[in-house]
């Protein structure tokens, strides 16, 4: 191909590089174009990860109806709503950060980053009683299942997954706290500007993820019949 | 040309096997053939258009349509026929004639079990009938095990939690052999069997006397057999519990009471009219519901029942 | 490729079109709790799936911004696309599957054989808990 | 192309071998440059073990009962080496080592698009390679590396830490591919559209489509696999409820597009190799490339032809065997294609050349033999039997390993800078060809006789092919060791290397050999198509104009 090396762009030394460009890119948009691009190939094969254990859930599901209906009556719908709402205000309110970062107001994207977390938690706490319940109750995975009193068979296999499905959510939910605290404190330092908010878009894409992983979680854990 | 086959597959033993092999010896020289044809085609190249200096000119040639139109037809035609082929053999081989012989498979960590239709069972030997449909109903006992009989071109695999079937004909009588072909841990090489294909004859002396392993097996150990596997156990204790029918324990060489009060001995007579006539001798304080097991059992195994039981002292 | 990052100014959604967003996720979670309560037979699991569908579109269009983003998007549903084919494929096997039984059977075959209602389940060697693996 | 660069350019920078020398230098770098060569050496480490494990387990085949060890032994030692040389060896051996090193510089970039992602994929390698020896400590693992339930769910020994080994080098292997294809997309150099990327990188770029879209169920897959034997969920558990052939669906979406994780590297590597030793244009790039991705596609339609004989219905096993025979097309068009380039070319038998030729006639054989496994009834016959162990080292182990030594010997000197010993490494080549083919062409017919896969005792009918076969390892064995060497020797040379030795029109040759640590001193621009070997190429801009 071809001998003519042109010299486009010469290494470090010519204009002035922007704060937050690593070495190998030309410029900012392409830099956050990458950034973005990586980040829905990592959602992707987030989506296949949890869709996994959705298909997994489907096939099991499908062959016990009847033990997986008697199991979810253990669980509490309103919780489960009450957490969609939260994830679905958190999921918001992150939004409202980019929106905030976007239009380089500083303050706003930090409260709303923090307004955040702080859903994220409340999210978590609730995640937290239902949890000491079911385990109170001996509602749990597998070989722990113990409770008492059961009439329909195998509900054992319905709290596996529903161990498995939340917990894995459970755990994206904790990173994607630490996330949004370290993109905090970013912005904190101020790092972000109009021209320059990649990494807050990118853990809102994220956190987005986890919200729309639990909105097909939520009908399928309490609400079957 | 059919050294070729000898040599590539095992000499072919039931009914179905033909559209197999045809299918794969027409795969096999297929094979051959494109082998060296790109052989050919590169060899061909290297010696002709070798680089004789670092200035050679080449021509400039990008791509053409036409020949890559026809050389991506052509396989896919080939490969659509080998397809419907193949789908035809597995078809055949996967319905079973409804008049077929049913036999069990039980496969388990490292043996083969199998069950005839008369409730008779062996290990590791199957025994039927030349040029008759045999069906065989699988299942696991423990992990997954896969019952494959190269003469016959089976397979399939033998699954815990539920029954998988597969089915032949065997055509050429002998002894063919059975591999597990699903890993299944320290004894999956040792875990063979051995199917008999028996000539009407043998088939018959089989029927009448059971297997190889029957034949040589001493009577009251062939009792105990049949009394675990013909369902004796389901009524009549070895221990002296009541159950539907009277213990067996020490009732040899005793007297037994009937419903009219009239005594009988227990001895080898007796048990042989119990077999084959149930009802004519009820025991005083138990119902008639014992079925004949005439027809169901061999003289052998009969004769090993009487031993079975004389031995439960 | 030449754009800057002042370029993406025209895809800068509101704080409007946010809440309504909002708002519709909210009332279609109220839809979906409702929608239990009805018995569609068959279809109680696909209209669930369905509302679902409908509340993650929403998500992914406004608030990931898939709107403006069509090359992401072809690769986000390009991911859906094979998860789906993961999905009914596997079902379609085991939908399809004959199910055979000796003619022989003499009991059913339990639906969980080795998991008593309340009892610890012991592994399918048959062994209980604890014990060596079978050799 | 760099013969026309001018010489004094090359080296106002030292090359990227000479920077920042040191061992904590080398294990911070994200040169994607050195994380390709310590990719290759780590591959190579584990490549030996999982070959000396090889030669064991053909040397315990010698004879039909005990040769050297007891059947527990055997068992630990055939899945020792199915899963080393599967999850360490093969699937990152092209792109991890040639695609890390080569593909920035085949596309004129600086480095790939995340450097530091890049790092982490070797260390998240060596964290699963640690885990995958450690289960040596464990007892072993003697499931296969198939990993079937329930004999997986109940055996004893190290199945856990194996699986979570898989688990995490399925982030190593997910890394990469995410990093290949943000670089291929936003890292393209000036003018390069996506018809003058050379082939390697459509080839690199549909493995990563299936690492992406694959590896994340097979991690899900192991996960539930782990908590199957840990807590009894039931899901692949009969007793429980569950349904064991799950297990093969959930393994296979994976595994089965893993296999082209395997070979289309090795086919990227073939498309840049056969052109510049013919010094001709690639012959039919768009159906190369379009071949490529739809390998990478329809790969994802097929798994269940692993399991025709697994209890899985009729109706499956017709729609995936008729699926499956679509693969065989793309496979023939890339052959016939690389055939087509050599016609009317000026070929130089140097080494890569050498190799790709083996590569062509051993992919033949293996790409054929799929047709015997791809057909439903003969592959009743043959499912896992010695045909199916044969052919898919044709396809995963010979194939893919003769592309990785073609794509070696084609960039070892602008890895090293230093040329190699061309009679060795000619006789090496040779060797492996030979070997290769003793080895594994006796397990064909072994197979189609009907000897199971998997087997340490064995019925005295086999023997003689066996022993051919174990005869053949050990030739293979030889070729390998004396590549391995002549490459090895070399390093103890000066660097010798012309920027451009084999005459290549692709980017990487415009750098120095080896290239600065940013790869080039001035940004390439892409004005000629990659395969024009024209005396005097034509731009593509003008090309397309008279096109129109």
């Amino acid at each position: 191909m071809s001998d003519v090396t042109t010299t486009v762009h010469t290494d470090h030394q010519d204009h002035a590089h922007p704060p937050g460009l690593q070495h190998h890119f030309t410029n900012m948009t392409q830099q956050f174009e990458a950034a973005k691009l990586g980040m829905w190939l990592f959602l992707v094969t987030e989506v296949l990860l949890f869709g996994g254990l959705f298909v997994g859930y489907g096939i099991m599901h499908s062959k016990h109806p009847e033990a997986f209906v008697a199991a979810h009556h253990h669980l509490d719908w309103r919780l489960g709503a009450l957490n969609t709402i939260v994830l679905l205000l958190s999921s918001f309110t992150m939004v409202m950060g980019v929106w905030a970062a976007q239009t380089g107001q500083r303050k706003k994207l930090i409260a709303f980053l923090l307004l955040t977390i702080i859903l994220a938690m409340v999210f978590m706490g609730v995640k937290y009683v239902e949890y000491s319940h079911k385990f109170h109750e001996g509602l749990l995975p597998g070989k722990f299942y113990s409770h008492q009193g059961d009439t329909v068979p195998g509900q054992f296999m319905f709290f596996s997954f529903y161990f498995m499905m939340t917990g894995l959510h459970g755990i994206h939910v904790l990173l994607g706290i630490v996330a949004i605290l370290w993109i905090t404190f970013r912005a904190w330092r101020g790092h972000f500007s109009a021209q320059y908010y990649g990494p807050v878009d990118i853990v809102g894409l994220y956190w987005h993820l986890v919200d729309l992983i639990w909105i097909y979680l939520f009908p399928l854990m309490y609400l079957i019949s | 040309m059919n050294w070729f086959r000898d040599f590539l597959l095992p000499k072919s033993a039931a009914s179905n096997t033909g559209d197999v092999d045809g299918l794969f010896m027409f795969i096999s020289w297929l094979t051959v053939f494109f082998f060296f044809f790109n052989g050919g085609l590169i060899w061909y190249a290297v010696r002709k258009w070798r680089r004789r200096s670092n200035n050679d000119i080449t021509p400039h040639i990008t791509h053409d349509t036409k020949l890559e139109v026809i050389w991506s037809v052509i396989p896919l035609i080939v490969v659509m026929f080998i397809f419907f082929w193949g789908f035809r053999g597995y078809v055949r081989a996967w319905v079973v004639p409804n008049d077929a012989l049913e036999i069990v498979v039980t496969g388990k960590k490292w043996v083969w079990e199998f069950e005839y239709p008369d409730g008779s069972r062996s290990l590791n030997d199957l025994h039927v009938p030349l040029n008759k449909p045999v069906k065989l109903v699988m299942h696991s006992e423990d992990v997954i095990h896969s019952f494959f009989v190269p003469a016959f071109r089976i397979k399939r695999d033998v699954i815990p939690g539920r029954y998988t079937e597969l089915w032949f004909t065997a055509t050429e009588p002998g002894i063919h052999q059975v591999y597990c072909t699903e890993y299944c841990g320290r004894g999956h090489s040792d875990m063979l069997a051995r199917i008999f294909a028996d000539t009407p004859e043998q088939y018959e002396v089989f029927l009448r006397e059971g297997d190889e392993q029957v034949r040589k097996m001493p009577l009251k150990e062939l009792g105990k057999l049949v009394y675990e596997n013909k369902g004796c156990a389901t009524c009549h204790s070895i221990d002296g519990t009541r159950g539907q029918g009277p213990s067996f324990k020490g009732i040899y060489g005793h007297e037994l009471k009937d419903a009219a009060g009239k005594t009988h001995t227990v001895d080898a007579n007796y048990i042989r009219d119990s077999i084959l006539n149930p009802q004519a001798v009820v025991v005083a304080g138990y119902e008639p519901i014992m079925p004949t097991f005439q027809g169901l059992l061999r003289e052998r195994e009969i004769l090993g029942m009487i031993e079975y039981i004389k031995s439960l002292q | 490729m030449s754009n800057h990052a002042a370029d993406h100014a025209h895809e800068i959604t509101g704080p409007k079109t946010y809440s309504m967003i909002l708002l519709a996720l909210i009332v279609l979670t109220v839809i979906t709790v409702a929608a239990a309560r009805f018995d569609f037979g068959n279809m109680n699991t696909v209209v669930a799936i369905l509302i679902a569908s409908i509340k993650g579109s929403l998500v992914a269009l406004f608030f990931m911004h898939l709107r403006h983003d069509k090359f992401n998007a072809v690769v986000f549903v390009l991911g859906l696309f094979f998860l789906a084919v993961f999905l009914i494929w596997t079902l379609f096997d085991i939908s399809t599957r004959k199910t055979v039984l000796p003619s022989n059977l003499k009991q059913p075959v339990q639906a969980f054989p080795g998991a008593p209602l309340n009892k610890p389940i012991r592994p399918s060697t048959g062994q209980p808990l604890g014990a060596p693996p079978a050799q | 192309m760099a013969d026309a660069m001018t010489p004094t350019a090359a080296h106002s920078h030292p090359d990227y071998l000479s920077e920042n020398k040191g061992l904590w230098n080398w294990l911070t770098t994200v040169d994607h440059k050195r994380i390709g060569l310590m990719y290759l050496w780590s591959v190579a480490t584990f490549m030996i073990i999982g070959g000396l494990l090889a030669l064991v387990i053909r040397l315990e085949l010698l004879t039909p009962k005990q040769t050297i060890m007891s059947a527990e032994l055997y068992n630990r030692a055939f899945t020792l080496h199915g899963a080393i040389m599967t999850f360490l060896v093969i699937i990152p051996a092209i792109p991890a080592i040639l695609g890390n090193f080569a593909l920035p510089l085949l596309l004129g970039a600086k480095d790939v698009a995340f450097p530091r992602l890049n790092l982490a994929s070797l260390y998240v390698y060596w964290i699963g390679a640690a885990m995958a020896v450690s289960t040596l400590l464990l007892g072993g693992v003697d499931t296969g590396w198939t990993f079937y339930t329930p004999y997986s769910t109940t055996t004893g020994g190290g199945v856990s830490m194996m699986v979570l080994a898989a688990f995490v080098l399925g982030f190593s292997s997910i890394f990469t591919g995410l990093n290949f294809i943000a670089t291929t997309h936003k890292l393209r150099a000036p003018g390069m559209g996506w018809f003058q990327l050379p082939l390697f990188v459509w080839g690199m770029y549909s493995t990563a489509i299936i690492q992406i879209l694959a590896t994340p169920v097979l991690g899900i897959t192991l996960l539930l696999l782990v908590m199957e034997r840990v807590f009894h969920i039931g899901i692949f558990d009969p007793q429980l409820g569950g349904d064991p052939v799950l297990f093969q669906h959930f393994f296979w979406f994976y595994s089965h597009p893993a296999v082209y994780i395997m070979i289309l590297p090795a086919m990227a590597v073939m498309s840049e190799v056969i052109p510049t030793f013919s010094k001709k244009s690639i012959f039919g790039y768009k159906a190369i490339a379009f071949s490529s991705v739809a390998i990478a596609l329809l790969g994802f339609l097929v798994w269940a032809h692993h399991m025709f004989v697994a209890g899985m219905s009729l109706f499956a096993g017709a729609i995936f065997s008729f699926l499956t025979f679509f693969i065989a097309i793309p496979s023939a068009i890339k052959v016939f294609n690389w055939i087509a380039t050599m016609w009317r070319g000026s070929i130089d038998l140097k080494v890569p050349m050498l190799y790709a030729i083996n590569f062509l006639l051993i992919f033949t054989i293996g790409g054929l033999t799929g047709l015997f496994l791809a057909s439903l009834s003969t592959d009743v016959h043959l499912h896992d039997t010695y045909f199916v162990v044969s052919h898919f080292h044709y396809v995963m182990a010979g194939s893919n390993m003769i592309a990785l030594l073609a794509g070696l010997h084609y960039w070892w000197p602008k890895m090293y800078g230093r040329m190699y010993n061309n009679t060795l490494a000619t006789i090496a080549c040779t060797l492996i060809f030979i070997g290769f083919n003793a080895t594994f062409l006796p397990q064909f017919v072994m197979g189609s006789r009907g000897m199971p896969r998997r087997y340490y005792n064995y019925l005295e009918q086999f023997q003689t092919m066996h022993v051919a076969s174990t005869i053949g390892s050990w030739i293979l064995a030889a070729g390998l060791f004396l590549a391995l060497a002549t490459l090895l020797a070399s390093l103890r040379k000066p660097k010798d290397a012309v920027p451009n030795p084999w005459n290549g029109r692709t980017f990487e040759w415009e750098a120095g050999s080896p290239p600065i640590t940013h790869n080039f001193e001035h940004t390439p621009v892409c004005i000629y198509s990659p395969y024009d070997y024209r005396e005097n190429p034509v731009p593509i801009a003008e090309e397309e104009k008279s096109a129109h």
